[in-house]
This record gives C-alpha cells, sequence and structure tokens, in this order.
C-alpha cells in the first residue's frame, strides 16, 4: 500500500451518503415483462437491428449489430418475441429506436452462447474479438465501447498499463463498490484480459479509501499477482474521472483533447473488467448490469442486478419495493453528473450506474435561484481541469462562442464540482452545456429554445 | 422663425444631446465664471466660423472645403485668444489650452459640415447663436453644479453657508468626470422616460 | 525645467493626458468598447502624436519663432497635423496595407483629436526642448495607451454586469473614469 | 483638369492669405495692449515684493538649482536689494514664488506666489495674505522653519493640513537666503 | 403501466450536478462580519465613544443607501446579503475616530453609490466600494480625513510598561532597557502632544525619522514601541492599529475558504521585502519594515480589502501577481509618494488593473493546452 494516497489537483469534497447501500449485497432482481433496447445505448453509431418485429430471440442472442467501428452489438436480455421496434427517449434527451422484447419469462438461454468455448490458450485478438461479439461499453457510465479501446493504437504507441476504476466518487452510487467485494475474482481476471488484449505490463486496480473492505479483498486477491496492484485514492471528487485517475496513479497528463492511450494507459470500470470475464469464460454476452437504487424516496434502497432494458418503474417496484412518498427528483446515474428525468419510463442501459428517487422535501428537489457572480473564485479553484467556468458561463451568456472556445470550454467534463460549490447557485455547468453544443452545432443552438436567434 | 435658435438650446443640446466638446466641458467648469468664458469664446468662433462658412460655400469647391474650413476655423479661434488674452486675461489663463483647442473642438467642423454649408446667412447665424448658447448653458449647469458641492460658491459667492463643508474632489479632474457622469445619467433617464411615454 | 523623470512619470499616471487633462476624450469614451480597438486606437494615436509633436517643435523653434510669428502656431500646428493624418493614410494604404487595415479607421478621427494638437500646445506652452518635447511625446502616448487598455478590459467586462438602465454606456464610463482618476491620485508627489 | 486645379489653389490661398491678414491685424491690435499689461504686471510684482525699488537688473542665476531670475535694484550707490524667482517643489508640482530682500536689514520686504498648482481649499491657501504676510520683515540672517504652533521669531505658521506646501514655500525662501547669504553679503 | 402515479407537485428536471455544498453569499458576509468582531472590539477599546459613533454612522447609512438605491433603481432590495452592512463597516473602520458622523455618511453614500450601486450591485463593481469612499472622503476633506486622534490608552500602557520594567529589572538587558526608555518616550511625546489634541501615526513619524535615521541616530524616542505598534496601541485608523485582532480575524477567513491566503502573503512579503532592501541601502534600523509592516492599514488591507472577491483577480496567478503589485505600490508610494500611506491607493490601482490580469493571465487548462485545435 502506499503511505501518501493517491490524489489530483483541484476537485471538491462531497458528503459520500454512500451507507444507504454500500452494505447490501447485490441481489438479481426478477426479469419484468417486457425490456425496451434502445440502439443508440452507447457512444458512437446505433447498432442496426437484425431481429424484425414478431420474432422470437433467446436469453442473449444478437438483435442489434454494430454499424461501424464506433458502435457495439446488443443483445437480448430475456427471451421471448419482438413486439416492436419504437422510438423513445434517452435519459439524455436524445430520442433512440428501441427493440421491445416481450419477455416469456423462460429465459431459453441462445446456442450460440458456449461457455467454456475459450478454454485453453487465449490469443489477444480473441479477447478483442469477444469485447465486439458480446457488446462490452464502457459501465461506467460513458458506455464507449470497449473493443476501440483495445484496438492496435494508430499512431502505433504501445499501452504499459491497465487502470481498473474502482473509485466510484458519485455521491449515493455503490455498485462498483459490490461488484469489488462479490465480483473481486471476476474484476482481476478481467484486468488480466485486458493486459493480454493490450500486451500492458502493470494492471493497477484504483480503489477511493472510502471502501477501506474493498481495498483489502483486493488487495489480499493480488498479492501473488507480481504485476497487478491495488492503489488507494483519497476520497476526492472526481477522483474517478479518467485523466485525474491516470494522474493520481501514474502521475502521467493526458495531453488536452488527448486520450489515455498518448500516455500509455488504459482505463477500464470495474463492472467493464467483470463483464470482460464473464465474456470470455463464460461466453456471456452484455445482458444485464448491477446498479444501486437510493435516495430517500425509495422503500428498499441497495444494488441490484438488473436487465438492460428494463423501465426504470419496473427496476423500483420489483426491486426496490416501491416508492415512499411524493417524488421530487429521478435521477439516472449520481447526483453530480446523472441525469433529471421527469418520470420512470426510461430503460435502464449499459451505463446506467444508479437510479435515485428523492422525496420533494429532499435538498435535491429544490431549485437554487441563480444570482450575480461575486467572482469568488471557488468555481476555478475546484475545476479539476483547471478552466475558468464563470468565465466561460459569462462568454455563454453574452453569446460569445469564441471566447468561450478561447476559455477552454471543450476540456471541460462537466464533472459538475463548479457548480456544486459556487455560492450565487449558477448553473455552471449547464451554461458550458449550453456552450458546447452552440459550438457544436455551429451556432444554430441546437434543441435550445433559449438559444434561437 | 426662431427654430433653428432654439433647437440647439434643448432639442440638439450640444453636450447632452449629441454628446459633442465632451473635454472642454470637463476641463474648463471648474468655476461659473470659467465656463461662461469658454462659453463665450466657443460661441464667438462658432458664430463667426458659421457666418464665414455660409458665405464662403458657393466660393469653396467641394474637393478643398475641410482645408479651407480648418483654416478659417483655425484664424478665428487665433483671433479668439488673443483677444481674450487682451482683454479678460484671468479667464483667458484658467482656460489654458482650451481655448486653442477650439480649433479641434468637434462642434465647430460639425456644424460646418453639417449646416453652415447648405444653409443661408440667417439660418446659419441663428444655428451658431443657438449651438453656442446650448454649450454655453450646458458648460454652466455642469459648473454651476461643481462650484457650488465644491467650494459653496457660485461665481464666487457664498451660496451654502460658512457651516458647508466643500466636496474638494469636485473641482478636481475625478469630480468632473462623476458630474458628467450622473447628468449624462439623468439625460439617458429622461430620454427612457419619453420614449416609454411615447410608446 | 521638469526633470526627465518628472515629465515621464506625470505624463504616464498623474497627469494623465486622458484622466486628468482631458484630451483625447472622445476618443476614449468611443472607441474603448473593447480591447482590440483599444490597442488599435492607440497605436494609431502615439504613431501621430509623436510624428505631431516633433514635426509641430520643429515649426514652432524654426520658423515661427525666428520670425515673431508665435501666434500663428494654432494655424500652423491644425495645418500640419492635417497634412500629417492625410499622408500617412496615403503612404499606409499603398507601403504597409496591413498596418492601414487595423489602424486606419482610427486615422481620420486623429485629425480632430485634440490630444494630438494638445500635446503640441503643451511642448510650446512649456519651452520643451526638442529631447524633453520627445520625451513628452512619448510618454502622453504611453499614458494614453495605459489608460485606454485598462479601460477597455473594464469595459470589457462591465459588458457582463447588468447596469441600471440610465448608467449604460456613456455615464458608467465617465463615472468609471473618474474612478481611475481617483485612483491614480494616490501618485501624486512622487519623488 | 488643369484649369480646376488652378481653381482650387487660388481658392485656398486666397482664404489663406484673408485669413492670415485678419489674424495679423488682430495681433497688432492686442499684441501692444498685451504686451503692456504683462510689462505692468511685471513690474507690479517686482513693485509688491520690493517696494524700494530702484533700477532692476538682471543678473545671473545659478544654474542647477530651484532659483530661475535674480534681480537686483540699484539705488544710490549701491544695490539696496535683491529680487528672487525661486520654484521649489510643492504637493503638486512647482511653486513659483518672487521673494524680495532688503540688503542692508536682511529682512523680507514681500513674497508673491506667481504660480502654483496646490489643492484649492489646501495648499493653494499659500497665495492668501494669511500666510504670506508672516514672512513680511522676518530676518534671513538665519534659515525659517515651519511649525504648526508658530511662535518663536523664526518660525512661520503652517497652513492647516498642507504641511508640504508650507515646507515648500519655506525651503524656497530659505534657498533664495542662502544664495543670498553667500553672495551678496559682503 | 406505469406504476408510478402523477405525483401531487412536479418532478424536478434540471441540469447536472444535481446536490450542492450549500454555500451562500449571504454566508460568506456573515463569516467576514464575524472576522471583523475582534477589531471592531479592539476599536471600541482604544477608541471608545469616537469609535462607536463612526461604525455607526457608516453600517446604518451604507444599509440605508444600498436599500434606497435598490428602491429607486427599482430592483430587488437585497441588503439582506450583508454586503452593504460590510462594505460600511470596512470603511468605518479605515477611517480617523472621531470623524465626524456627517462626513461617514456622505463617505458611506460614496461608497455604496458612486463604488457600487452604479455599476449594478454586489459582484459588479470594478473598485473596492470601501476604498471608493474613503478615497473620495480623503480628496473632499483631507483636513479632517488626516487628524488622528490619540488612543484611550492607559491600561495596555499599564501593562507595557509593567512588562518592560519587570524584563529590566529581571534579566537588565540592554534591549529591555531601550524598550522601556522607549515607551516612556512615547507616552510622554504623547502627552506633550505634537500639536494639540490631534497626534501623527506611526507611519507618519516615520517619514520624520527617516532623516534621523540617515544620519544613523536613534529614532526610538521619535516612534511608538513597536509592541505598542502591534497591539494597537497608537494614533490612526480605527480598525488598523491592533494587529492581533486583524490577524485573528484574516486566519479565520483564510481557514473557512472565504479569503485566498496568496493574497495576503505575497502583499506583506513584499511591503516587507521592499522596505527591508531600501531600510538596508539607507542603513536604517532592521526594526524599519517591521515598523512598514504593523504600522497604516496595511494589516488589515492585505486581509480584508485586497481580498474582497469582487474586485480581485480570480486566477490564482493573477492573485499573486495583484498582490505583489499591491505591495509594490504601497511601498513605492509609501517610501517616495506624496502620501505617508498608501494601501488604500494601492488596492484601488490594482482594482483597476484586475480586468486586464484577468484578462490575461489565464489558467492552462489541465493536460496543457492543445495546439491549433479549432
Ligand atoms: C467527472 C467524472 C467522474 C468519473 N468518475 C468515475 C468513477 O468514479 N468510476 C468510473 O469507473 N468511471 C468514472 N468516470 C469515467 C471515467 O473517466 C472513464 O471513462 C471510465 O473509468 C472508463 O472506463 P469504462 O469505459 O470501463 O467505463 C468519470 C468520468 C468523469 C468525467
Ligand atoms: C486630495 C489631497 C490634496 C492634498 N493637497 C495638499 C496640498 O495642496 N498641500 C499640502 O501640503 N498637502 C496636501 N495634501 C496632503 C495632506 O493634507 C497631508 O496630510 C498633509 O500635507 C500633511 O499633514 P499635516 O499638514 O496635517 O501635517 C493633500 C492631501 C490630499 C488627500
Ligand atoms: C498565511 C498562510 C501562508 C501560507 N503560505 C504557503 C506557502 O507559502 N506555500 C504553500 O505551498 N502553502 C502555503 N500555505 C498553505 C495553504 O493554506 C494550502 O496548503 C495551499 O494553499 C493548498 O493549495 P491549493 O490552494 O492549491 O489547494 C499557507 C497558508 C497560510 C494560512
Ligand atoms: C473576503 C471579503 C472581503 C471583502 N472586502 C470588502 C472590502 O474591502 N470593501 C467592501 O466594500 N466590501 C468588501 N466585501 C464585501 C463585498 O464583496 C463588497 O461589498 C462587494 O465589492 C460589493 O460588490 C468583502 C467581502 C468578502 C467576502
Ligand atoms: S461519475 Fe458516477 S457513474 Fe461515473 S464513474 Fe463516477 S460514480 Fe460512477
Ligand atoms: S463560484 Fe460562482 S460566484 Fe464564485 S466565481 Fe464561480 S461563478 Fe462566480
Ligand atoms: S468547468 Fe467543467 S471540468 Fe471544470 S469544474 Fe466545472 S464541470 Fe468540472
Ligand atoms: S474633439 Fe476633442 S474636444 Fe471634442 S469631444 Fe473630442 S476629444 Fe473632446
Ligand atoms: S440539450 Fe436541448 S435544451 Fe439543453
Amino acid at each position: 500500500m502506499f503511505s501518501r494516497k493517491a490524489t489530483f489537483k483541484g476537485g471538491t469534497h462531497i458528503p459520500a451518503e454512500k451507507n444507504l447501500t454500500n452494505s447490501l449485497p447485490i441481489i438479481r432482481m426478477e426479469a419484468p415483462e417486457f425490456v425496451y433496447l434502445p440502439l443508440a445505448m452507447h457512444i458512437g453509431a446505433p447498432a442496426r437491428p437484425v431481429v424484425a418485429a414478431g420474432e422470437k430471440v433467446k436469453l442473449g442472442q444478437l438483435v442489434a449489430a454494430a454499424q461501424g467501428f464506433v458502435s457495439s452489438n446488443i443483445h437480448a436480455s430475456v427471451s421471448g418475441m419482438v413486439t416492436r421496434i419504437e422510438k423513445r427517449y434517452l435519459p439524455n434527451g436524445s430520442l433512440s429506436d428501441c427493440i421491445v422484447i416481450k419477455n416469456d419469462g423462460l429465459d431459453t438461454m441462445a446456442e450460440e452462447i458456449t461457455p467454456g468455448k475459450n478454454h485453453g490458450e487465449i490469443k489477444a485478438e480473441t479477447i478483442r474479438q469477444l469485447l465486439l461479439d458480446k457488446g462490452i461499453v464502457g459501465m461506467g457510465g460513458a458506455s464507449f465501447p470497449t473493443h476501440v479501446k483495445y484496438a492496435p493504437q494508430k499512431d502505433g504507441s504501445t499501452i504499459d498499463t491497465v487502470i481498473i476504476n474502482g473509485i466510484e466518487c458519485e455521491p449515493f452510487i455503490t455498485a462498483d463498490h459490490r461488484i469489488l467485494l462479490e465480483e473481486a475474482e471476476n474484476v482481476i481476471s478481467g484486468l488480466k484480459y485486458f493486459l493480454l488484449a493490450s500486451s500492458a505490463k502493470k494492471g493497477i486496480i484504483a480503489i477511493e479509501d472510502n471502501k477501506p473492505d474493498a481495498i483489502e479483498h483486493l488487495t489480499r486477491l493480488t498479492r501473488d499477482e507480481p504485476n497487478i496492484s491495488v492503489v488507494v485514492c483519497k476520497e476526492k471528487y472526481p477522483q474517478g474521472s479518467e485523466k485525474h485517475l491516470i494522474y493520481a496513479v501514474t502521475g502521467r497528463t493526458v495531453p488536452d483533447k488527448g486520450l489515455p492511450s498518448a500516455v500509455g494507459v488504459i482505463v477500464d470500470n470495474a463492472t467493464t473488467a467483470m463483464q470482460t470475464a464473464l465474456a470470455v469464460e463464460k461466453d456471456l454476452p452484455c445482458y444485464e448490469r448491477v446498479l444501486t437504487v437510493s435516495g430517500d424516496a425509495v422503500n428498499k434502497p441497495g444494488n441490484y442486478l438488473v436487465r438492460i432494458g428494463s423501465l426504470y418503474g419496473d427496476v423500483v417496484e420489483k426491486a426496490a419495493g416501491g416508492i415512499t412518498g411524493d417524488i421530487g427528483k429521478i435521477l439516472c446515474g449520481g447526483p453530480m453528473m446523472g441525469f433529471a428525468v421527469g418520470s420512470l419510463q426510461y430503460s435502464v442501459i449499459k451505463g446506467t450506474t444508479g437510479l435515485l428517487l428523492f422525496s420533494q422535501n429532499s435538498p435535491l428537489a429544490h431549485f437554487l435561484a441563480e444570482e450575480t457572480c461575486v467572482r469568488c473564485g471557488r468555481c476555478l479553484e475546484v475545476c479539476p481541469m483547471f478552466l475558468e467556468p464563470t468565465v466561460i458561463a459569462k462568454a455563454v451568456k453574452r453569446r460569445k462562442w469564441m471566447d468561450a472556445a478561447a476559455s477552454d470550454i471543450a476540456s471541460c467534463i462537466e464533472c459538475g464540482c463548479c457548480s456544486y460549490n459556487c455560492p450565487s447557485h449558477i448553473p455552471l455547468v449547464q451554461y458550458i452545456r449550453m456552450g458546447k453544443q452552440f459550438i457544436m452545432t455551429g451556432g444554430s443552438g441546437g434543441c435550445n429554445p433559449l438559444f434561437k436567434n | 422663425m426662431f427654430s433653428e435658435f432654439s433647437k440647439g438650446i434643448i432639442k440638439e443640446n450640444p453636450l447632452f444631446v449629441q454628446v459633442l466638446g465632451v473635454c472642454p466641458a470637463l476641463a474648463t467648469t471648474t468655476s461659473l465664471a470659467n465656463a461662461l468664458g469658454m462659453g463665450a469664446a466657443f460661441s464667438l468662433v462658432l458664430i463667426f466660423s458659421n457666418l464665414t462658412i455660409s458665405v464662403l460655400k458657393s466660393v469653396i469647391p467641394d474637393q478643398i472645403r475641410i482645408p479651407c474650413y480648418i483654416v478659417v476655423i483655425a484664424s478665428l479661434v487665433t483671433i479668439a485668444e488673443m483677444l481674450m488674452n487682451a482683454l479678460v486675461p484671468d479667464i483667458y489663463a484658467a482656460l489654458g489650452i482650451f481655448i486653442p483647442l477650439i480649433v479641434v473642438n468637434c462642434i465647430i467642423l460639425g456644424r460646418a459640415e453639417a449646416f453652415a454649408s447648405k444653409y443661408g446667412l440667417w439660418a446659419s447665424i441663428q444655428d451658431a447663436l443657438g449651438m453656442g448658447l446650448g454649450f454655453t448653458l450646458a458648460l454652466s449647469f455642469v459648473a454651476a453644479i461643481r462650484e457650488i458641492l465644491g467650494n459653496g460658491t457660485l461665481l464666487g459667492f457664498p451660496v451654502l453657508g460658512s457651516s458647508y463643508q466643500p466636496i474638494l474632489l469636485m473641482l478636481m479632474p475625478p469630480g468632473a468626470f462623476i458630474t458628467m457622469g450622473f447628468l449624462f445619467a439623468g439625460v439617458n433617464y429622461l430620454k427612457r422616460r419619453k420614449e416609454v411615454r411615447h410608446g | 525645467m521638469d526633470s526627465t523623470f518628472g515629465i515621464i512619470f506625470s505624463a504616464l499616471f498623474v497627469s494623465n493626458i486622458v484622466l486628468s487633462q482631458f484630451l483625447g476624450l472622445c476618443s476614449f469614451l468611443g472607441v474603448s468598447k473593447n480591447l482590440r480597438n483599444a490597442l488599435g486606437m492607440s497605436a494609431a494615436v502615439a504613431f501621430v502624436m509623436i510624428m505631431a509633436s516633433t514635426i509641430s517643435w520643429f515649426l514652432y523653434n524654426w520658423f515661427l519663432v525666428p520670425y515673431n510669428l508665435g501666434y500663428l502656431k494654432i494655424i500652423v500646428f491644425i495645418l500640419a497635423i492635417a497634412a500629417l493624418v492625410q499622408f500617412l493614410e496615403m503612404f499606409m494604404k499603398k507601403e504597409m496595407p496591413s498596418i492601414h487595415k487595423a489602424m486606419g479607421v482610427f486615422l481620420p478621427l486623429i485629425t480632430t483629436n485634440c490630444a494630438i494638437m494638445g500635446i503640441s500646445l503643451i511642448n510650446v506652452q512649456k519651452e520643451y526642448s526638442l529631447f524633453n518635447a520627445t520625451v513628452n511625446a512619448i510618454s502622453t502616448a504611453a499614458g494614453y495607451t495605459i489608460a485606454l487598455v485598462v479601460f477597455s478590459c473594464i469595459r470589457e467586462r462591465l459588458e457582463d454586469s447588468k447596469l441600471p438602465a440610465s448608467m449604460e454606456n456613456l455615464p458608467i464610463a465617465l463615472i468609471t473614469a473618474s474612478c481611475m482618476a481617483i485612483s491614480l491620485m494616490g501618485l501624486a508627489g512622487m519623488h | 483638369m488643369a484649369k480646376n486645379v488652378f481653381r482650387l489653389s487660388f481658392t485656398l490661398l486666397a482664404i489663406c492669405v484673408v485669413c492670415t491678414a485678419l489674424v495679423v491685424g488682430a495681433h497688432d491690435y492686442t499684441n501692444s495692449i498685451i504686451a503692456e499689461r504683462e510689462a505692468a504686471k511685471i513690474e507690479e510684482s517686482y513693485l509688491q515684493v520690493f517696494p524700494q525699488a530702484g533700477k532692476l537688473e538682471k543678473i545671473a542665476a545659478p544654474a542647477d538649482s530651484s532659483i530661475k531670475e535674480i534681480y537686483r535694484s540699484a539705488k544710490g550707490a549701491g544695490f539696496n536689494g535683491y529680487i528672487y524667482t525661486v520654484a521649489p517643489k510643492g504637493y503638486a508640482g512647482e511653486i513659483t514664488i518672487m521673494v524680495g530682500i532688503e540688503k542692508p536689514s536682511m529682512k523680507i520686504t514681500g513674497v508673491k506666489i506667481l504660480n502654483q498648482k496646490e489643492t484649492p481649499g489646501l495648499g493653494a491657501k499659500c497665495t492668501e495674505p494669511a500666510f504670506l504676510n508672516q514672512f513680511l520683515d522676518k530676518d534671513l540672517h538665519k534659515p525659517l522653519v515651519v511649525s504648526k504652533d508658530a511662535q518663536k521669531p523664526q518660525e512661520i505658521q503652517a497652513i492647516t493640513a498642507s504641511t508640504i506646501t508650507s515646507k515648500a514655500v519655506v525651503s524656497g525662501i530659505n534657498i533664495a537666503s542662502a544664495h543670498f547669504r553667500e553672495n551678496y553679503l559682503k | 403501466m406505469d406504476p408510478i402515479k402523477t405525483p401531487a407537485r412536479l418532478i424536478l428536471v434540471s441540469s447536472s450536478p444535481h446536490i450542492h455544498c450549500g454555500s451562500t453569499v449571504s454566508a460568506a458576509m456573515r463569516d467576514v462580519l464575524l472576522a471583523l468582531v475582534p477589531v471592531i472590539l479592539s476599536a471600541v477599546w482604544f477608541f471608545r465613544l469616537d469609535a462607536i459613533t463612526v461604525i455607526l454612522a457608516c453600517c446604518l447609512s451604507a444599509v440605508f443607501f444600498e436599500a434606497l438605491c435598490q428602491k429607486v433603481m427599482g430592483c430587488a432590495i437585497t441588503v439582506k446579503d450583508g454586503s452593504a452592512l460590510l462594505t460600511g463597516l470596512l470603511l468605518a473602520l479605515c477611517l480617523p475616530p472621531g470623524l465626524s458622523p456627517v462626513l461617514a455618511v456622505f463617505g458611506s453614500f460614496c461608497a455604496i453609490v458612486i463604488g457600487k450601486q452604479v455599476f449594478g450591485g454586489l459582484g459588479n463593481n470594478i473598485f473596492n466600494p470601501a476604498h471608493i469612499g474613503r478615497a473620495i472622503l480623503l480628496a473632499s476633506m483631507p483636513q479632517q480625513m488626516t487628524t488622528w486622534l490619540p488612543p484611550v490608552h492607559s491600561f495596555i500602557d499599564n501593562i507595557t510598561n509593567a512588562v518592560g520594567s519587570i524584563n529590566s529589572v529581571t534579566s537588565a538587558t540592554k534591549a529591555a532597557h531601550a524598550l522601556n526608555t522607549a515607551v516612556n518616550a512615547t507616552t510622554s511625546a504623547t502627552k506633550a502632544g505634537i500639536d494639540g489634541v490631534s497626534s501623527a501615526t506611526p507611519l507618519a513619524m516615520l517619514r520624520m525619522s527617516e532623516s534621523l535615521w540617515q544620519k544613523g541616530q536613534s529614532a526610538a524616542d521619535q516612534l511608538p514601541n513597536l509592541w505598542q505598534l502591534v497591539l494597537g496601541n497608537i494614533p490612526g485608523s480605527l480598525g488598523e492599529t491592533c494587529v492581533p485582532a486583524i490577524l485573528l480575524g484574516g486566519l479565520f477567513l483564510i481557514w473557512r475558504g472565504h479569503v485566498d491566503w496568496r493574497i495576503p502573503f505575497y502583499y506583506l512579503l513584499t511591503v516587507f521585502l521592499i522596505t527591508g532592501i531600501y531600510g538596508y541601502f539607507r542603513g536604517y534600523s532592521p526594526l524599519f519594515p517591521l515598523y512598514h509592516l504593523f504600522g497604516g492599514g496595511l494589516m488589515i488591507g492585505a486581509f480584508f480589502m485586497a481580498t474582497d472577491w469582487v474586485t480581485s483577480p480570480l486566477t490564482k496567478r493573477g492573485r499573486i501577481i495583484y498582490a505583489i503589485g499591491l505591495g509594490i505600490l504601497t511601498a513605492l508610494i509609501r517610501l517616495r509618494g506624496g502620501y505617508v500611506e498608501g494601501v488604500c491607493y494601492s488596492i484601488l490601482i490594482m482594482n483597476m488593473l484586475t480586468p486586464l490580469i484577468d484578462r490575461y493571465i489565464r489558467n492552462t487548462p489541465f493536460g496543457g493546452r492543445a495546439q491549433k485545435n479549432g
């Protein structure tokens, strides 16, 4: 163990609020009657459906195939019949085609899934192929297709370190924590496959110091692994952010707008590693995931293993024992980066780490009115990207897009540290997002009615 | 009949409405006497320049009108300067280089260009009188405020009583800026109120 | 008379041409809404001011004084400045089109800029030597630039704030100038 | 074309000539008035600071010193006094002071502030008789000193809250008297 | 099939982050007011009624003018955020004790109206409102603004005297003896009265004694004893004299995260270094820079005024440049300028440069700035 805990500059301390669920073991949720699989649930091109309405599908069967390099396969998460393909909103506000499958309750496994198929000597190419075939995407929230990261580097650079991101810095969320405790072996095997796929020499499992049990457990399990170590990181938000994790753990700085591979590192979420182990060893595609259901409006907060495509309503009802009281806010993901949604009619996707429900009385359900910036500099102090959030926000308000771009608006990781700390309650991240969208859409303002000319 | 005259006083006041001649308005308003002196010199030059240019407008070819105006105005200013030096030496000393600087005053050249070169003699003189009076009144207004607050006097006579504690800053450069700032704010306010009234 | 240091320091700060002598306010108030224009205007003013004050020094001391024609200085100076600006404009358009593009729009404004004329007259009034006159022109131009650059940055920042409606533009600019002048009073009496 | 250029030049020239003529005329008219007044003013100043002045004669002032001008007054056999113009640094720039010194007695006969830029209401009070009259008949064998509470003969009461100005004026006079003692007090 | 019934109230859909640390501007202002309590107490202790009238006049009128301005301009009245009260208080703390309440109210008026409200109120002003108020007062009524009452000091005097004499008895060191004589000298000097009621501030005395030091003489009898200076038993502005009270409040603000330590640290360091080097080359006593550090408004300026959020730069590097600029200006004005004190003007001048600093001193993003990005 390190005597000095790894950390980064900037960032902020946030009450973790994790004890609601961090000691509750993962419980498998009963499969819902319908699943809704959005074809755009990952970053990149939406998948192309390979089934049609009325077709019968089995559990784990490919229902939509990756279109292009940056894209991912999607598999049926229940067995049953495809009823239709319909348009639904994702929590981030985008609209996507969804394959709707009616569960026949049988969970008949698809024939092509043959556990043990890959036993014997496993080659790097096999793993890369499996990452693609089994639809593995980043499960820490970003849903970036994992096979893309492990494809040979275009610039010929080599990877020497793979970091497993077990930080989980968002308050309330404990899914990764439970995975680290209950599926530690799979996380470690996943890491080994990543090392093999990338020919990296060193594997690191990074855990924040608010999970001493996980640190202890993994340290013990990796004691005899010469090239795998556990690194303890200081509890500070957003330690889980890739660039900051790399800095904390290896001391390397990923260049602005660069990828981790530029400094010879790949970062993967702990759940992604576990899922990869399942794909290699059991030939399983990614059709379910663990997510934390928490918040003061949930009857039974906990960590639930849920089929991809389940509706939030089903998750809350079937797994978490329904709600208590009036709901004031529904969050998909954590309170720092997650999306607020207006109903429970959204489906769980591969990147859904948590579902948080808060009552009308919760402070999260209260809107804080924006006041004038008093130039206190808190937002600059805490910005882990060393940006000047207030300067960017003011440029956006004035529609000075060039100024916003010159203030490195594009480097913002939208971690929310700035807004969290602003004494004037200025929704800095919101302005920054608007600005990014405005700049990206070439000045048309995208879908934002406020910025229509 | 006198419309060309009256417009310069309020409606087209050179200082407050057209925002011209700000520099002398700041520099020469430390006392009402100075402001009146400056206003008189300015009006004198303006009247004669408008007069001359209005008379000469048909003689002066268009291509060289600006150099001609400059020569005329510069000569008038020189004459005014010498006359003031001879006749009112104290005010001449207080106004310093702002008398010669009338030559670059935007109002004079502006009136020559915009008015005297287009209109007849009588209208041009009316215009000059109006603008001159308007500018003088504006200067006097600023100067009165500064002299009263900064020295407790008006034209040298005490007006605020002996217990009044003068605000010396008003006589210094920052006081000039503050006074003008608030006066222009007042003008803005009146303008906006008028706009609201008129729909 | 005055020491060189005294001339420089007072032209830069204490007797700043705009904030304390009230010259060149048109351009100061008019071209200060953003830093880019402020820099362009400063460059143009500096250029013309230094050239004009040198030329007028020669005209005055070599031609007017020997023939006892000092009283013609106003006419001579204004014609010299107008001719200079005209000439510069033509010269730059032909020889330095890029600089002309950056500075060109400001040049015509400068003929009627009282700061230029003012410095020529002050040099005469104070009976400066050629050296002191040049030093005075250069430091006055620098003082103008400092004031204009600082002022334009302040005005850029003021764009972010919600000013009282009546204070917008000119009034707040004048009050800001006042606060700047108050601040610079602190440097008075430097020795 | 040529005709046009000719016409342009001619008009400009004509205007210049007429204007110059007017200016010259005005100059001739005002020049004598101004010159007379200036001369009278200077004369008056000299008489104010040194009423006993006889025939005044300008003599060389030391180079690098704040002494600007020295006049000596010839009356009877020798010189009965000197008039100094000094310009020490005050609160806000130079203060130009004219001071008259009587020769045998070494007394100040008068002080006049010719030019100053001190703060109105503060340092500018140095032009007022209340301050300047203190200097009358002061003995200059020793330097004068500024005090906030003047009692001794050599002390000059400072202008309230304007010690800097007061000191400047006194230092100017001291410079003049020191020069006087060293050079003309034989 | 939605199992959730429509909620009684609307579900809040807002942009992330969905939690907030709970800080507010008024809480910060409350902290600063709290931090000023020791300073207020020291002012009241040393100047009694002369302090109370000025503080009350400034605070009440500042709040009144703020409310009045906002009412006249037809915007929400926000005096509850405490910033106007704070401006009034800070203005009072840098005014001379016993200043006529009329002038104090006039100062408040200038601070709130010219310094703050015309710029759009809290957060928008370019210059420190309290210092605008003070600078206008100083320029307008220099006489009243430079009349310093001596503190009511018997109690502290006795203690220092006692400490001094104990020292000289027990250790009988030269230093203690010098200290003792210095104390006596000061008290007698003050009692004799340099001019009537008012007396010179330590910085003014420092200027006067410079000539003595230059001649290599001791200036001890010209200057207040250093302990008295630190404790605040000297003539001066209400809040500037008592160093421990200021430090207590200042460190509290640093600890609470309202003040960036860089500004006071680099400001004080720069003044100390410049005055130290200047004194060294002129052969002054090594105490010279300490007198500059603890005399005058430097301490309260460095911790409470230069650190005003609204008028200081945003970035850390910008703040360091700002603080060093403050130090250079203060030292320059004090050593070579027309005023004996330079804190107020230094802060105003650096306030004026803050937009420029903010424009040119920019943070480089984590990972460096990518070259030539679109
Ligand atoms: C502000 C911020 C915080 C993050 N925190 C975490 C985290 O705690 N755990 C995590 O696995 N990924 C986190 N991420 C995502 C990582 O940057 C990175 O994308 C992820 O670890 C890559 O692994 P994956 O592709 O397997 O998800 C965060 C990202 C950002 C921008
Ligand atoms: C705006 C302003 C103007 C001042 N003008 C003068 C001045 O003209 N002459 C002067 O000696 N001091 C002037 N002072 C300096 C102060 O009054 C200074 O405190 C004083 O000279 C020294 O104090 P004392 O005279 O009470 O000893 C001025 C100060 C300020 C703030
Ligand atoms: C008066 C004072 C002076 C300080 N000086 C320094 C210093 O010179 N260098 C330093 O690294 N930390 C110094 N600190 C410590 C800082 O409080 C803190 O450790 C540091 O600012 C943390 O860095 P950050 O602001 O970048 O997070 C000082 C603290 C105080 C209260
Ligand atoms: C740390 C801190 C220091 C402050 N210092 C001042 C000050 O010196 N003068 C002042 O008028 N207000 C001060 N304020 C209050 C407030 O910021 C000030 O009124 C704003 O400048 C008004 O927009 C301070 C506030 C804080 C939090
Ligand atoms: S931001 Fe949230 S979802 Fe993303 S990694 Fe951190 S804890 Fe997990
Ligand atoms: S934290 Fe808020 S108030 Fe402070 S500088 Fe940033 S935006 Fe302004
Ligand atoms: S600006 Fe972006 S990166 Fe910086 S704190 Fe705010 S959200 Fe995070
Ligand atoms: S031309 Fe000169 S006088 Fe007229 S406003 Fe402009 S700068 Fe001032
Ligand atoms: S993304 Fe469409 S309004 Fe914000």
